[in-house]
């Protein structure tokens, strides 16, 4: 009884979960998947710089939700942190920019990102600014004042062609099988991606300010009464989101070499799988990363597929991310969000 | 919202309208102005008629295919412009409305046609160049070859082709390219791959590079402002890539090393010609269907900046052979110039 | 710090006042704490203790007043300065991080690191070091999350966390509210043993019998003003109450009027899961006649929430049935309860029996959408639900008598008159009363008091849920006492005593004599168990509390 | 935002748009424009000329009923982003359904007006069941609705951009359209002489308006919504069933979303084109809502100004050099100031304007 029980009560997450499986399985035997020419390590390797921007901004977000603070604009933050990148690398360095211009300005849009990060918490923490409504806000403000600045600069939403980052040749280790090009000939951004990762994670549960962020968003009161300043805590976690996210930016902006800011910008949708990449990995930095992973794979995949001469509607095939964002979801609706995120916190009166 | 923009360097606050020069506005297609294709093409068409003829553009970027209606009566309202350009065949449908609405103002629609005295529409054979390319890509990928930055594999006749968006015009570069191609060679496998739209580079390199991964040695693209995007790849992955449109290794200098060669139509050709043509109170010459192929010389397949010369003969001479057979009616390209359906 | 001159008090509040707009909390209030002993704060609900300690604790800043620490002046902005100066406060609501562990949460703002990271290892030490020297026993369970271990548990765990960072005066604040009588009688000791360590204790409570046992000295406040302050040995229990209430407080059972009449509600074998899927139900079966008050009692925390809610068809049931005029109404849905005449006043007014940003006219309304004259075909008649309210208002005396006032305005005493009016306005057969008079004072418990007897007189059913002893022995024609989810027994008033209703909510059965023990803190224990209802904890946060759902949303009121 | 008197939202509402409005004229000035000659642009291209007024009024009725969809969810509690895509589905399922049904009947304006109902209801329909998805996923999945309903959004126009480029193509049509709506499908213009917007299109926005303020104020099913929004303990105390109410007040409000689709295909367009190419009525609609309070009604003025402001944003794409995104920018502020009552309760306390506390 107890089994039916527990499977009528969960029908919906079985079936959702059940559906996927099925649709996996008659993919592979009705296409008979050609495996060897679709996870290639090109696949990989661009799936692993696919999966950075959105693994940085997941990290980013998580922080701030893991504190308290619902930061849903990371989509905006994340068109900042393009916009910015492009700008200063085409102000420091013009249109032949090198990677020494890149990275100035990948620094300096930081800094400047860190400014737009800090007026938003102080609207969401000082001023109890609804979390919901000012973080669209910041999209909206991100979708607007992105392109604008772009349309200043350079006469076009698009920014002329700039200059990518390089990848980190390590010689000799990069002509290793497989590792070799994925780890030692990849974009320096992926490796920071991977430190950043495991930095955030130990950040998070090895260290006092770790225990604060879960505590800020777990119980407040509690860090409130153990006399660690709530505030300061969430201040510091939603700038750290807005950073990170505008890091992403960054990175998707040095990956590519030019800013585009037609229709929802370069961004195109990746700061909220990156809260979705987030809610999927529990919270967890590493999970978060390797949600972003599969997300960034399955990008990928779909350009496998199509290279690999499987005809699929490739406007249909470009859904299937949005797709499996709401499957997962539905699935893991229960993801425990932390107790006190979306409510403003006051010590005194 | 409304995305729209003004680019115009001119005071166009006040446009009185009323000195001697025409004024003629140009609406962008929903890709955009620096494109470095289409838009781009179009626009450089009427600043190079002003160098002749008193002429003030504005422009027009306007990205929302809903908007195009009322922009268009907007401008054409306004009855300040000799000649309203509209890029691209999302205007059809709006312009199918105020082309009748308002007889008195003249059109330009490029890239398709609206039956109205008062259009001219300039419709370029987008399949004989794209089949050019394709000849182009079929030589080069059985010959052995590594100046500039990239390297071919000849022992494996494969290349690429990544496109925009999966509709039917653009299936009409796809499919020319492959016939070019197999023309050249039989055996040439083609992969390909779509974007979704022309504005995303990032996908456009990761398409290219897979299909550099899976072998191929060029890449020709048609997606517009995205196609950036192959030449980065190529750049990345040391192999070529082909441009659409314009001569695009002087477009993007920058990628001049691994541009081969460009499959052009002469856009700019187009529109110098109809603001000419309006400039000297002229437009009943060019309004009806203007369809430019080769015939005209309105298409073509030029050679890279960097390669001029350095090609091995036998692509001057297939790609001349391909020419001449278009034109004789030895070959036929597939598809038309609007698309394949 | 002059800690070695003894004639020196460890705590001196003189003059404290603290304002929250209009309301004063406390009234320039007067506090000593000597060292090593325990002083209770005594007084009502809403009198102002946790608020004189809240400033002591640095939580509030006074508007007037000075706090003195070991004889040295001291300013709290945070409690942080307050734990600096050695001052801890185990808080009412555990102040405890429910997914972090029990060592994790002990040692929150104090982490020991090394290299940077955090140094769990001798902080084990330290902890098992304070475990020993008081006897606690959670050093079992220093790595198992928070939410898994039971209050008395999370408790130890508070204290522990205040011990842990050198706190020598410990403020308790009610800490007995959710405990058993057995985890409070460890409490009691455990307190005394911490005076004998040295430690000085505040203690606060509303309960006359346990401010007796434990406390050296006893202040009362009334109203935010203290009242008086007496040594124990000197003083009674009927002292205290008259000082608490301002007045002489007897318990008289309201004589009964008229013989219970035929069955109208039960329930047979009820089962109900609580919010986190674990059992808190298993297994109740009752039956409520025409004209009787069935009295459900038993410690906070022990399935009667989730019973009622599951009985008015807010929660559903694994099993069993409920009847209601000879008919089986399990699958009936709440609205059509409401509407076929079982009225509910809810346990908590403030979320549930009242929407506090609407007006007592909008709030007219609540329950009855579905109800002639106050809505037809749909649509409301708001006319009609304004006569109704005023009516209310009227009838059961709500302050002040105006029905645009919000909800929130009221309080908490009118609130509840009007949410007794409202639901006995309905017309019912049957009346389910959750915790009636919690925090309402003494004027409108005797009005809600005497209108359920009312009730009861004019032949309804009524079911009055109530952790308070006299409340439950006053009312009730039959008392049915809740342990852990099950009745324990049911009894008759007149002839029980207050010691074994005491009992049996401890859950000792009148005929047996061995020790029922509480459970101990169970670390293993899955979330996913679903045997019985063995789970003391309190009501937990639903796991689908998403963010923006409800506390985001604007809306001119309607 | 819940604890705010009328006169308040007001105030605030006013504040910020001011606000933002002031901020934007800095920005202008500030990057080199003249910002006298902005704001003559901002009147001129919202109400400085017929034209002006009817695309003003265009935007208006599109912003009112996506303006209404958004607050109606939210005044329940439930955060309906999925507007745009509701929009979209509407919008296209009219097309869909006048294409269909019109050979079956006399052309002309009897066969115009039924086809108009038919088309209506068509986007009625759909635009409920796609809002009822991610109801019943939230309701009954516990899916996070602000996330689900923007991942729709981005498959409404992914399905429909592949509908309109392949299977619903026109006949003929070298662009990626569908095919034209029969001529005799359309409102009169009775007022102003644009093809794009019609005196009609906006007296259903304002019927849908004000139907909707009754549904809300004066119905038992508005007043389960609203008390579910206010506080779901109370609303699940009286009786609502939450979880239904999630379905059905996102099936509501998608069914206003699918008018607002329908409006746009019959009153602006015509046709179906790339719905990426359509607009973003349903996001900014958002903060049309917003600034109405949530309130139906207010969505009436709250929609003119936005209206105003994206009648005036093409304006100035056409005859100005300023970008127009500007536009947008300022639109993000709006929101931004409308999140924080708070900011502006302060500032009013400390220059002593009042910011009574209650």
């Amino acid at each position: 009884m107890t089994v039916l029980d527990r499977a009528a009560r969960n029908r919906v997450r079985l079936g959702a979960g059940a559906v996927i499986v099925l649709l996996g399985v008659i993919l592979i035997t009705w296409l008979d998947l050609p495996l060897s020419d679709l996870f290639t390590v090109g696949f990989l390797s661009r799936s692993l710089q696919a999966a950075a921007p959105i693994a940085l901004t997941a990290i980013g977000g998580l922080y701030a939700e893991k504190s308290g603070v619902f930061n849903i604009g990371v989509e905006g933050f994340m068109i900042f942190g393009a916009v910015n990148t492009a700008a200063l690398t085409w102000l420091i360095g013009g249109e032949t920019a090198g990677q020494g211009a890149l990275w100035m300005a990948i620094l300096a849009s930081l800094v400047v990102v860190s400014v737009y990060a800090v007026l938003f918490a102080v609207l969401v923490i000082r001023y109890k600014a609804d979390q919901i409504v000012a973080g669209l806000a910041v999209w909206f403000i991100g979708l607007g004042f992105g392109p604008f600045m772009a349309v200043l600069l350079w006469g076009s939403r698009n920014s002329p062609g700039l200059v990518s980052v390089d990848n980190l040749t390590v010689p000799g280790l990069s002509e290793l099988p497989v590792v070799g090009p994925l780890l030692f000939d990849a974009s320096p951004l992926v490796l920071l991606t991977v430190l950043v990762t495991v930095g955030a994670w130990v950040v998070l549960y090895h260290t006092r300010y770790g225990y604060w962020i879960q505590a800020a968003g777990e119980n407040p009161e509690a860090l409130d009464t153990a006399g660690v300043s709530v505030a300061r805590v969430r201040y510091a976690a939603v700038v750290f989101s807005g950073v990170m996210a505008g890091l992403g930016g960054a990175v998707l902006l040095a990956h590519a070499g030019s800013f585009t800011g037609t229709g929802d910008t370069m961004v195109n949708g990746r700061g909220w799988i990156g809260i979705v990449a987030y809610l999927f990995g529990n919270y967890n930095p590493i999970g978060a990363a390797a949600a972003a992973l599969l997300f960034g794979g399955l990008d990928m995949l779909q350009i496998q597929f199509q290279t690999v001469g499987i005809d699929l509607p490739n406007r249909l095939v470009n859904l299937f991310p949005y797709l499996a964002v709401i499957v997962v979801l539905t699935i893991w609706g229960s993801t425990r969000v932390p107790s006190s995120v979306g409510e403003p916190y006051e010590s005194e009166e | 919202m409304s995305l729209a923009g003004c680019l115009g360097g001119d005071d166009s606050d006040d446009s009185g309208g009323s000195g001697d020069g025409t004024n003629i506005a140009i609406v962008s297609s929903p890709a955009g102005f620096d494109d470095n294709a289409f838009n781009d093409l179009a626009l450089g068409g009427l600043e190079s008629a002003k160098e002749d003829h008193e002429i003030e553009i504005n422009q027009v970027e306007e990205t929302q295919q809903a908007q195009y209606q009322s922009t268009q009566s907007e401008l054409a309202q306004s009855g300040e412009y000799g000649l309203i350009v509209l890029v691209s065949y999302n205007h059809t449908e709006a312009l199918t409305q105020n082309a009748a609405d308002y007889p008195d103002q003249n059109w330009m629609l490029i890239n398709d046609h609206v039956e109205e005295d008062n259009v001219a529409g300039y419709i370029w054979a987008n399949h004989q160049m794209s089949y050019l390319g394709g000849v182009l890509a079929g030589t080069m990928t059985t010959e052995e070859f590594s100046e500039g930055s990239g390297v071919t594999a000849p022992s494996s006749p494969q290349i690429g082709f990544v496109g925009g968006v999966d509709e039917s015009l653009i299936n009409a570069y796809e499919r020319s390219y492959v016939a070019g191609a197999e023309w050249v060679n039989g055996d040439v496998e083609v992969d390909v791959g779509y974007i979704g739209n022309y504005t995303d580079t990032d996908t456009a390199a990761d398409i290219a590079s897979s299909q550099y991964g899976a072998g191929a040695d060029i890449v020709y693209h048609a997606a517009a402002a995205a196609g950036r995007g192959v030449f980065e790849a190529a750049q990345a992955e040391g192999r070529y890539a082909i441009g659409v449109d314009s001569d695009q290794s002087q477009a993007l200098p920058d990628f001049q090393d691994v541009i081969l060669g460009s499959a052009v139509k002469y856009i700019n050709e187009g529109t110098r010609e109809a603001a000419t043509a309006v400039a000297e109170d002229d437009f009943g010459s060019i309004t009806g269907n203007n369809t430019l192929s080769l015939e005209q010389e309105a298409v073509d397949c030029v050679i890279g900046q960097a390669f001029e010369g350095n090609l091995p003969d036998a692509v001057g001479q297939n790609i001349q052979e391909a020419k001449q057979g278009i034109l004789d009616g030895d070959i036929t390209v597939p598809c038309a110039a609007t698309g394949c359906n | 710090m002059s800690r070695d001159s003894p004639q020196e008090p460890a705590v001196r509040l003189e003059g404290i006042t603290k304002r929250f707009g209009d309301v004063v909390a406390n009234d320039d209030i007067d506090f000593t704490l000597e060292r090593g002993t325990v002083h209770t704060l005594l007084g009502e609900n809403g009198s102002g203790k946790t608020t004189l300690m809240s400033v002591l604790y640095g939580l509030y800043d006074q508007d007037k007043g000075t706090i003195h620490v070991d004889g040295e002046s001291r300013e709290f902005d945070a409690p942080r300065d307050a734990i600096d100066a050695g001052v801890g406060m185990i808080h009412q609501h555990f102040q405890l991080v429910e997914p972090m562990t029990v060592l994790q949460n002990i040692i929150l703002g104090h982490e020991p690191t090394s290299n940077g990271l955090v140094d769990e290892s001798s902080a084990r030490e330290d902890i098992e070091a304070i475990c020993s020297r008081y006897g606690f026993d959670i050093d079992q369970h220093l790595d198992t999350p928070v939410r898994n271990i039971d209050l008395g548990a999370r408790q130890r765990v508070e204290i522990v966390k205040t011990l842990y960072r050198g706190a020598e005066i410990l403020i308790f604040d009610e800490p007995t509210a959710v405990l058993t009588p057995q985890e409070i009688d460890q409490l009691l000791e455990m307190m005394t043993e911490l005076t004998e360590t040295g430690c000085s204790l505040v203690f606060i409570t509303h309960k006359l019998d346990e401010a007796l046992s434990v406390a050296d000295q006893i202040t009362v406040l009334r109203d935010g003003e203290g009242v008086d302050t007496v040594a124990v040995p000197e003083t009674t229990e009927q002292e205290l109450a008259r000082m608490m209430v301002g007045r002489e407080v007897k318990f008289d059972r309201a004589a009964r009027e008229t013989t219970p009449g035929a069955p109208v509600f039960g329930v047979d074998g009820v089962r109900v899961d609580g919010d986190r899927g674990r059992e808190r139900v298993s297994g109740v079966d009752f039956t409520v006649r025409a004209g009787e008050i069935l009295g459900i009692a038993g410690v906070q925390g022990n399935g009667q929430s989730e019973l009622i809610e599951g009985i008015t068809g807010l929660r559903p049931l694994t099993a069993g049935t409920v009847r209601f005029d000879g008919n089986d109404i399990t699958g009936m849905s709440r609205r059509r309860r409401i509407e076929s005449g079982i009225a509910y006043i809810p346990e908590d007014r403030q979320t549930e029996g009242l929407v506090q940003d609407y007006s007592l006219v909008h709030n007219a309304l609540l329950g009855n959408q579905t109800i002639s004259p106050y809505t037809t075909h749909g649509f409301v008649d708001w006319g009609a639900v304004r006569d109704h309210a005023e009516e209310i208002i009227e009838e059961y005396d709500v302050q002040p008598p105006n029905p645009d006032t919000d909800a929130m305005s009221l309080s908490g005493g009118n609130q509840q008159k009007f949410i007794v009016g409202r639901e006995i306005e309905h017309d019912p057969d049957v009346m389910i009363a959750s915790h009636p008079t919690r925090g309402v004072d003494i004027g409108s418990i005797e009005f809600i008091h005497n209108r359920l007897i009312e009730l009861r007189n004019e032949g309804l059913a009524v079911v009055v849920v109530s952790s308070k002893l006299e409340e439950i022995q006053q009312l009730a024609d039959r008392i049915a006492v809740m342990y852990e989810g099950a009745f324990i027994d049911v009894v008759d008033p007149d002839t029980i005593t207050e010691e074994e209703l005491g009992l049996l909510m401890a859950g000792r059965g009148r005929d047996e004599d061995s020790d029922v023990n509480p459970r101990p803190p169970d670390a293993d224990e899955s979330d996913r168990a679903t045997t019985t209802g063995d789970e003391t904890g309190a009501p937990l946060r639903d796991e689908d509390d998403r963010p923006g759902t409800d506390s985001h949303n604007g809306g001119v009121q309607t | 935002m819940l604890k705010m008197s009328f006169i308040e939202r007001l105030a605030v509402s006013t504040v910020a748009t001011v606000l933002a409005l002031l901020v934007g004229l800095v920005v202008v000035a500030v990057t080199g424009y003249d910002p006298v000659v902005f704001s003559r642009n901002l009147l001129e291209g919202s109400v400085g000329s017929e034209a002006a007024i009817a695309r003003t009024l265009m935007f208006t009725t599109l912003f009112i009923l996506t303006g209404v969809s958004v607050a109606i969810a939210f005044r329940a509690g439930v955060f309906n982003i999925g507007v745009q895509g509701q929009f979209v589905i509407g919008g296209f399922a009219t097309v869909l359904a006048v294409l269909k049904t019109a050979p079956l009947l006399p052309e002309g304006t009897i066969g115009g007006v039924v086809l108009l109902i038919v088309g209506t209801l068509a986007a009625i329909v759909a635009g409920g069941v796609y809002a009822a998805v991610p109801g019943i996923l939230k309701a009954y999945g516990g899916a996070n609705e602000i996330v689900t309903t923007i991942m729709l959004n981005f498959i409404a126009i992914g399905a429909v951009g592949w509908l309109v480029e392949g299977p619903f193509r026109g006949e003929g049509q070298s662009a990626p359209n569908t095919e034209r709506l029969p001529e005799y499908v359309g409102l009169p213009q009775l007022i102003y002489d644009s093809p794009s917007f019609s005196i009609i299109g906006l007296g259903i926005a304002l019927a849908v308006a004000a139907l909707i303020a009754v549904l809300l104020r004066r119905t038992s099913f508005g007043y389960d919504m609203v008390t579910s929004g206010h506080q779901e303990s109370a609303a699940g105390y009286a009786g609502v069933d939450a979880k239904r109410m999630i379905v059905a007040t996102m099936t509501v409000s998608g069914m206003v979303a699918g008018i607002a689709g329908a409006v746009f295909t019959i009153m602006i367009q015509g046709y179906y084109s790339d719905p990426a190419g359509i607009g973003t009525y349903g996001y900014d609609a958002i903060a049309v809502s917003l600034l109405a309070a949530n309130n139906p009604l207010g969505a009436i003025p709250a929609g003119l100004l936005f209206g105003g402001l994206d009648s005036a944003g093409s304006y100035i794409g056409i005859s100005s050099d300023v970008p127009a995104q500007l536009i947008d920018g300022i639109i993000g502020l709006v929101v931004l100031f409308i999140s924080a009552p708070e900011l502006f309760r302060m500032a009013a306390k400390r220059t002593g304007l009042g910011g009574d506390e209650q």
